[in-house]
């Protein structure tokens, strides 16, 4: 059933070569449903790994999973070499990995100032209000965000707006891995090539990324190597810059699988 | 089956189940005195009798559940307590339709013929303390605009209101006027300290000449609100004979409370039950709302006659009474 | 069952096969996940019982049953109505307030003025559905949460009973009154509990046959006949069983049944209307509710009328049973042990979750531990302490598995 | 600093050219921001107007002032050639104006099967269950919907089914007008196509549709015409026939402007 | 202020403009929308003021004035206890039995056992915090909601209180100890008062003035000078005013202050330190908080510990003030009334929003309707009726005032 074989050898790692992250045989279930069966994913520093696959194909849970959303039902979780277990999403930020998801996880009744420092205030006993405030317009500003004033409650804010500040918070902090999940389904124009060229300047520093897109194209922009997932299953690794389009779709749809 | 079988009557009263149902906890003496008195003087009748205790938290519904339990439990008499005495009329025929004997206890049952009452007389407290107080109050000079607060029980509370009716009897006629009144809530407290403290500022401290509380709690909330008020305490009543009460009356703070050692009452109703399950007629004193009744009278307690009263009948030890705080006021009063 | 896949089962994700093996995987799945439903609640129940029959051999006799069935009808319908609020995610406080109110206007009007017994019921319940929709006009006019202005009710129609029973303070309602006779004393002759049982049962079968012969039609999954008739076979025999244990003593209260019959119409309304749907729709999201054109201000009314009634009717029955109205009606634990029943069952305080047997399964517990510490000589101050510790173990066992089902991601 | 004037006597209309629904001069403020100034907007039967714009422009409020969610400060709005004033969302769903929001409005706590019928369940004092679950099978099949079942709370749906659920929700019932803000953002390839083809499909119907995006290749091949606001303002309307895409994001960015 | 735009002043949808204009303009349409904040109840109780004072011009008194004063106090530090917990979305229905218990064991221990006032006070806040972090383990170890553990302690707690006072049910507390000085007796001298307005106010503008200063360097919008120095200066006109109004009968109690200085430094907390940012996020988005980092178990067990510590510590100011620890302390409307103020000062029941203030505010209101109506010769059932209506009035002003901003499109 699987089309990844003759993909599986893969692109050679175009990132350090370091291997930061690598899962194996990761398999979750939500009650009846299997949303995970038995993936196999590695994200190099330096490298940009896209995710796709069709609706409910397991991508945000996978991607849960990663961040210590969920625990997996079964499966080894390789960071930097060891095994680690991560029992809460604090444990996966301590390791470096900040995660945009997509439901956004941001607290509506905190403003954007707030949510974007939220878990790392500066000053944490007098809070430095100031340095917090300007911090936020400059990043977003970097990002083209269209955003009135910081100091008003998430729960005011437009779709794209939202996702430009969790997208911004993950660029707090001192990461090694990024992962965004679908991160520019409501940015407009700007802020969707900002956010592109953003994901390529922090992999040059050395960060591995893992971004998830229904967008082909995007895809083909940025990553270098593009894991497909079908139906919570691996379904083929390629080379970003070498596979096509039409393949990819095929692999996500299954198409493949019927010729 | 052990349910169900229930003809009642005469048969004895060895190995009979007694159960001894009480109305609320804001009132301390239900547990510790009422229950002991009851219980060692069945025990000392009856010596396989088997006791029932249940208290019912001021709800009515609760202790409706605790007298069909008793029933349930097979008990032949029942002395009861009740929460509200028009419900617990029902609660009577049905036991009586059942076989089961009720002994109303320490507040009546006007509409039902209960097979026996004993109790002391709370509106006779009322009148005591209102009297009493009243009276000390009159040997003072009562300023021209000037009066008594009355601080009532429970507004939800049916002794509440006996009490109540029996201060007003004293106080109504006495020529001193009355400032104003509050049922306090829940028998609280805080809740009578504030409405006094509210009454301190609306009258001023001396124009209220003294206070009649319907217990002691009420009481050293009053006490309270003129402590902190700054100023003196004017007499005020208390009831029940607590020992915080009592201390407070050693202190010179408050003016006079009621001794119910309700041991006794609790004694009389076990010696009423032993009677009526050997077929026996209770002694009584005689009859209130038809039924056989046996009334204690309360004592009155002032500084006057606490040490005899108390001390001296072994109700409350001096060693309880006279901790270091009151100990030179004990003194005063010759009380070890 | 037709030999293609159903409609609903044709994604491969799914692990259950369809017929009885479903039935046990997916049970068995639901075991280990924590999904238990009620199960726990009951295993909470089962534990009551065993620790106070250990105490004192009465608990679980005919006799002591029977009284536990007949103090759980009052204080059960004020929760099924409490139900209904904390569904839309709204309070009442006042609900013992209002069910002493409702005792009072009736004993007033029927014993004081001599008005007829159901009139004088009828006014009663007027009353309370007024209140009921004061507070929902407050809410949806006025933004008033519903914490507040129940509180305020609370107090108001406290008063109110206060100033309607006036200086007697307590009216004894004449026993041998439809009321009265109905909360002490009316039982069902026993070949009547006996056909009810059947009649349950038989209507429980019926209903979900034809959900299956519906659904089947439709190609879509049903459960096996033998599990749906399995289940209306064990469901007969548990109910004819109860009512023959109650039937050694007085039997089944008529009491009893009026509750049980206002669990199952209201379970019905609930999951099975359109009304129902909407009311869960507000409770879980109101905008979402409004923006698919429910009647958001309509359905909160329509909450809170029916808690205020259900407390009002809970407040008639208590005073039935008691053939009193008085200063006392409905003070006091009412209004907590009404919440907390519902709460317990499973009803959650947030609004969108919850059930009508949530009501009776919560009930049960606290009547339960009510009931049980009657039966052992206990000063207060232990008896607050245990029934506290109790009812934390109860409700503990139900937040276990909860909490398991929620670890295995189940919403 | 309006571009808009060249571009406003605009296109002739490409629908039936009866006007199913025009604004004028609708205005909405939020305390100090002023997200919407002096908007127009016409939509006739038949066609599908595309509403584009920066992140922040004010797509999503205008509407959900469309919907009767938000009431303007100011301005008119006839529908069917009469004045109406939309008081709540029910009002205008009684007009036939079906919508699906960005933040997609669904209750999370109910089934896809409760969300889909919510507010028209079928016969309403013994709902038809089984009914609508087949009405449910087929309207999610298709759009392609990847739902392994109709009985689970949509609390745990993909983020993609879960706006495959909004959108087949506004195609029950009968509307005259329907809006989609931003449907495509989380959908897969397929059934991003599904919902161009259905939007066609519909406004063929003679139905109007209002269709809001960020991706500019899916405007021009679903869209007869292009509204574009900036900052709370109208910024042009084009033909989304001959439009260039350079040209829309000048509009929408306000490069334009700076010519 | 720099000539060039403020970073936070560029986007040209905001219609502010900046300096005094912009606040008097921003004002404005605050007062339009609906936003005022604390204004509504702070009308609700101007109006609760004059409707007492004409009934009974003692009402506004010093000499009143001052009792109200304290009779806020303690329930004011309960209910400042409860908004920690409402914050995070929980509640804790057992701060009056915690009060209680706490009350109980240090007159035992102080009175019985002559242990040190210090030491007893120490013991009952350390029980206390106990408590609080048992419920806190409860909900996020076994996940048993707040509101049935809490219930559980209710009970539990309060069966303690009565087992620990035992055989004499009620322990008076010298007159002349720490405690019952410091809650009846201890007033600021007046010039300490006046002082103390001083620092307060001098407080308040040295930190408006350095929030001021590192926004205008940062190029972040500031507040003009005039405005912060103006605001200052009426703060300081107001605080001398009311103590001296104060001082003209007995005058500040330190009670008052101490509540006064709890709610400032819980203000502080919650405003100006991480640990409040994450009490919101938690009560706003508990998953999302989760996902942020935060120890959210930390975060509840930290809310539940400071509401039982409050409450105890209520509980002891009320003792003192009683000069007496007996069975129904704590009891009655005592949990009712503390989370009523809480959310009658506008802390959300539902978590996420809500202010130190609202319990400072809401007390005001909840103590003024009681203390009004202890001048007036009424029935109790009158009473019962006047308390419920005011209050439903005094908060259907700020009801109202919130549902306009609702309708103005503010969250
Ligand atoms: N908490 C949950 N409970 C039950 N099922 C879940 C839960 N979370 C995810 N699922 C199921 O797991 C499957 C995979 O979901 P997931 O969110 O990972 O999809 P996805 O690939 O991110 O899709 P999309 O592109 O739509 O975002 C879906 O079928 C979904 O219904
Ligand atoms: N309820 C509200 N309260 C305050 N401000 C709001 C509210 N709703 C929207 N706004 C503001 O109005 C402006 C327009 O928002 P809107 O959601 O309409 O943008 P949009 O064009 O849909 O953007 P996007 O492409 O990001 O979805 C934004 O600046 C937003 O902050
Ligand atoms: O002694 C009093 C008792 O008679 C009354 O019933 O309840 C209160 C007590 O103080
Ligand atoms: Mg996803
Ligand atoms: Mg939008």
């Amino acid at each position: 059933m699987s089309a990844a074989a003759p993909a599986t050898a893969g692109p050679p790692p175009t990132g350090s070569g370091h291997p930061l992250l690598s899962l194996s045989g990761i398999s979750k279930s939500f009650g009846a449903v299997q949303a995970l069966t038995d993936i196999d994913l590695q994200v190099d520093a330096g490298e940009v790994v896209a995710l796709v696959g069709d609706n409910g194909a397991g991508k945000s849970t996978l991607v849960k999973v990663l961040a210590g959303v969920h625990q997996p039902s079964s499966g080894t979780f390789l960071f930097d070499g060891k095994p680690v277990h991560l029992a809460d999403p604090s444990a996966a930020i301590d390791l470096g990995i900040a995660t945009v998801f997509q439901d956004l996880a941001l607290c509506e009744n905190l403003s954007v100032v707030d949510n974007l420092f939220l878990g790392r205030e500066l000053s944490p006993f007098a809070l430095d209000e100031t340095t917090m405030e300007v911090r936020s317009w400059e990043l977003l500003r970097q990002l083209s965000a269209k955003i009135p004033t910081v100091r008003i409650p998430i729960a005011s804010l437009s779709g794209g707006q939202r996702q430009t500040v969790a997208i911004a918070r993950s660029l707090l902090g001192d990461p090694r891995i990024i992962m965004l999940d679908e991160p520019t389904a409501a940015l407009g124009v700007a802020q969707t090539a900002e956010v592109l060229s953003m994901i390529r300047r922090v992999s040059e520093r050395g960060l591995g990324v893992v971004v998830i897109s229904h967008n082909m194209e995007d895809v083909r922009k940025v990553a270098d190597r593009v894991v497909v997932l079908r139906l919570g299953r691996n379904n083929g690794v390629f080379d970003a810059r070498t596979v096509t389009t039409a393949r990819l779709v095929g692999a996500i749809t299954g198409a493949e699988d019927d010729q | 089956s052990p349910e169900g079988s229930s003809s009642g009557g005469a048969s004895g009263p060895a190995g009979s189940t007694v159960a001894f149902l009480m109305p609320d906890t804001g009132s301390t003496r239900y547990e510790l005195h009422d229950r002991p008195g009851f219980e060692s003087k069945l025990k000392e009748l009856c010596p396989d009798c088997k006791p029932l205790y249940n208290n019912a938290d001021s709800s009515v519904d609760k202790q409706q559940q605790q007298f069909n339990s008793a029933i349930a439990q097979g008990a032949k008499v029942i002395v009861l307590d009740p929460v509200d005495s028009a419900a617990a009329v029902s609660l009577v025929n049905s036991a009586q339709s059942q076989g089961v004997k009720v002994i109303a206890y320490d507040r009546p049952i006007p509409d039902a013929k209960v097979d026996f009452y004993v109790s002391f007389d709370n509106e006779g407290i009322g009148k005591a303390i209102g009297d009493s107080l009243v009276k000390k109050v009159k040997e003072g000079s009562v300023p021209s605009g000037g009066g008594l607060l009355l601080v009532n029980g429970s507004p939800t509370d049916a002794a509440a209101g006996l009490i109540k009716k029996g201060v007003h009897e004293a106080v109504d006629s006495s020529g001193v006027s009355v400032l104003a009144e509050y049922d306090t809530i829940d028998w609280k407290p805080e809740n009578a300290q504030k409405w006094v403290a509210g009454q301190i500022s609306r009258f001023g401290a001396d124009k209220i000449a003294g206070v009649v509380a319907a217990n002691d709690g009420t009481g050293g909330g009053t006490i309270a609100a003129f402590k902190s008020a700054g100023g003196s305490v004017p007499p005020v009543s208390g009831n029940d004979a607590t020992v915080a009460g009592l201390q407070l009356i050693i202190a010179g703070d408050q003016y006079n409370t009621i001794s119910k050692p309700s041991e006794i009452v609790g004694g009389a109703a076990a010696q009423a039950a032993v009677d009526l399950l050997s077929g026996k007629a209770p002694e009584t004193t005689g009859d209130v709302f038809g039924s056989p009744t046996k009334l204690f009278t309360p004592t009155l307690v002032t500084q006057d006659n606490l040490k005899s009263e108390i001390v001296d009948k072994g109700i409350t030890p001096a060693s309880e009474l006279c901790t270091s705080e009151y100990a030179a006021a004990c003194a005063k009063l010759s009380i070890q | 069952m037709s030999t293609n896949t159903a409609l609903d089962r044709t994604d491969e994700r799914l692990s259950d096969s369809s017929g009885a093996r479903g039935v046990v995987s997916s049970s068995l799945r639901n075991i280990r996940d924590g999904d238990l439903g009620f199960l726990p609640v009951v295993i909470g129940l089962v534990i009551i019982a065993v620790i106070f029959q250990i105490l004192n051999p009465v608990f679980l006799s005919s006799v002591n049953l029977v009284n536990l069935t007949l103090d759980s009808a009052a204080v059960g319908v004020i929760a099924l109505g409490i139900v209904f609020v904390l569904l839309v995610g709204e309070i009442d406080l006042s609900v013992g307030s209002v069910s002493g109110f409702s005792a009072a206007i009736t004993a007033v009007l029927f014993v004081r003025h001599g008005l007829n017994l159901g009139l004088a019921v009828l006014v009663a319940c007027l009353v309370a559905c007024a209140i009921g929709l004061l507070y929902g006009v407050l809410l949806t006019k006025f933004g008033m949460p519903s914490f507040v202005a129940s509180l305020s009710g609370l107090l108001a129609f406290l008063g109110l009973q206060l100033a309607i029973l006036g200086d007697q303070g307590s009216i004894n309602l004449p026993f041998d009154s439809a009321l009265v006779q109905f909360a002490q004393l009316a039982f069902l002759p026993a070949p009547v509990s006996y056909a009810l049982g059947a009649v349950f049962a038989a209507g429980f079968l019926l209903a979900r046959l034809g959900v299956r012969r519906r659904r089947t039609r439709a190609n879509l999954s049903a459960p096996p006949l033998g599990v749906v008739v399995g289940g209306a076979v064990l469901l007969l025999i548990a109910l004819e069983f109860v009512f023959w244990y109650l039937n050694r003593a007085r039997g089944v209260g008529w009491m009893l049944v009026f509750f049980l019959i206002l669990v199952l119409v209201a379970n019905y309304a609930i999951t099975r209307t359109k009304w129902g749907r909407s009311l869960l729709a507000v409770g879980g999201n109101r905008e979402a509710a409004r923006r698919s054109g429910i009647n958001v201000s309509f359905i909160y009314w329509s909450a809170f009328v029916l808690t205020a009634l259900l407390a009002s009717v809970g407040g008639l029955l208590s005073a039935g049973r008691l053939a009193s109205a008085n200063l006392s009606s409905g003070t006091g634990d009412v209004n907590l042990n009404a919440i907390a029943a519902a709460v317990i069952g499973g009803t959650s305080l947030f609004g969108g979750r919850g059930s009508a047997f949530s009501a009776l399964l919560g009930t049960l517990v606290i009547s339960a531990i009510a009931n049980g510490l009657t039966l052992l000589n206990l000063e207060s101050s232990y008896r607050f302490v245990i029934t506290g510790v109790v009812l934390a173990v109860a409700v503990g066992i139900d937040s276990l598995a909860r909490r398991s089902r929620a670890s295995h991601g189940r919403a």
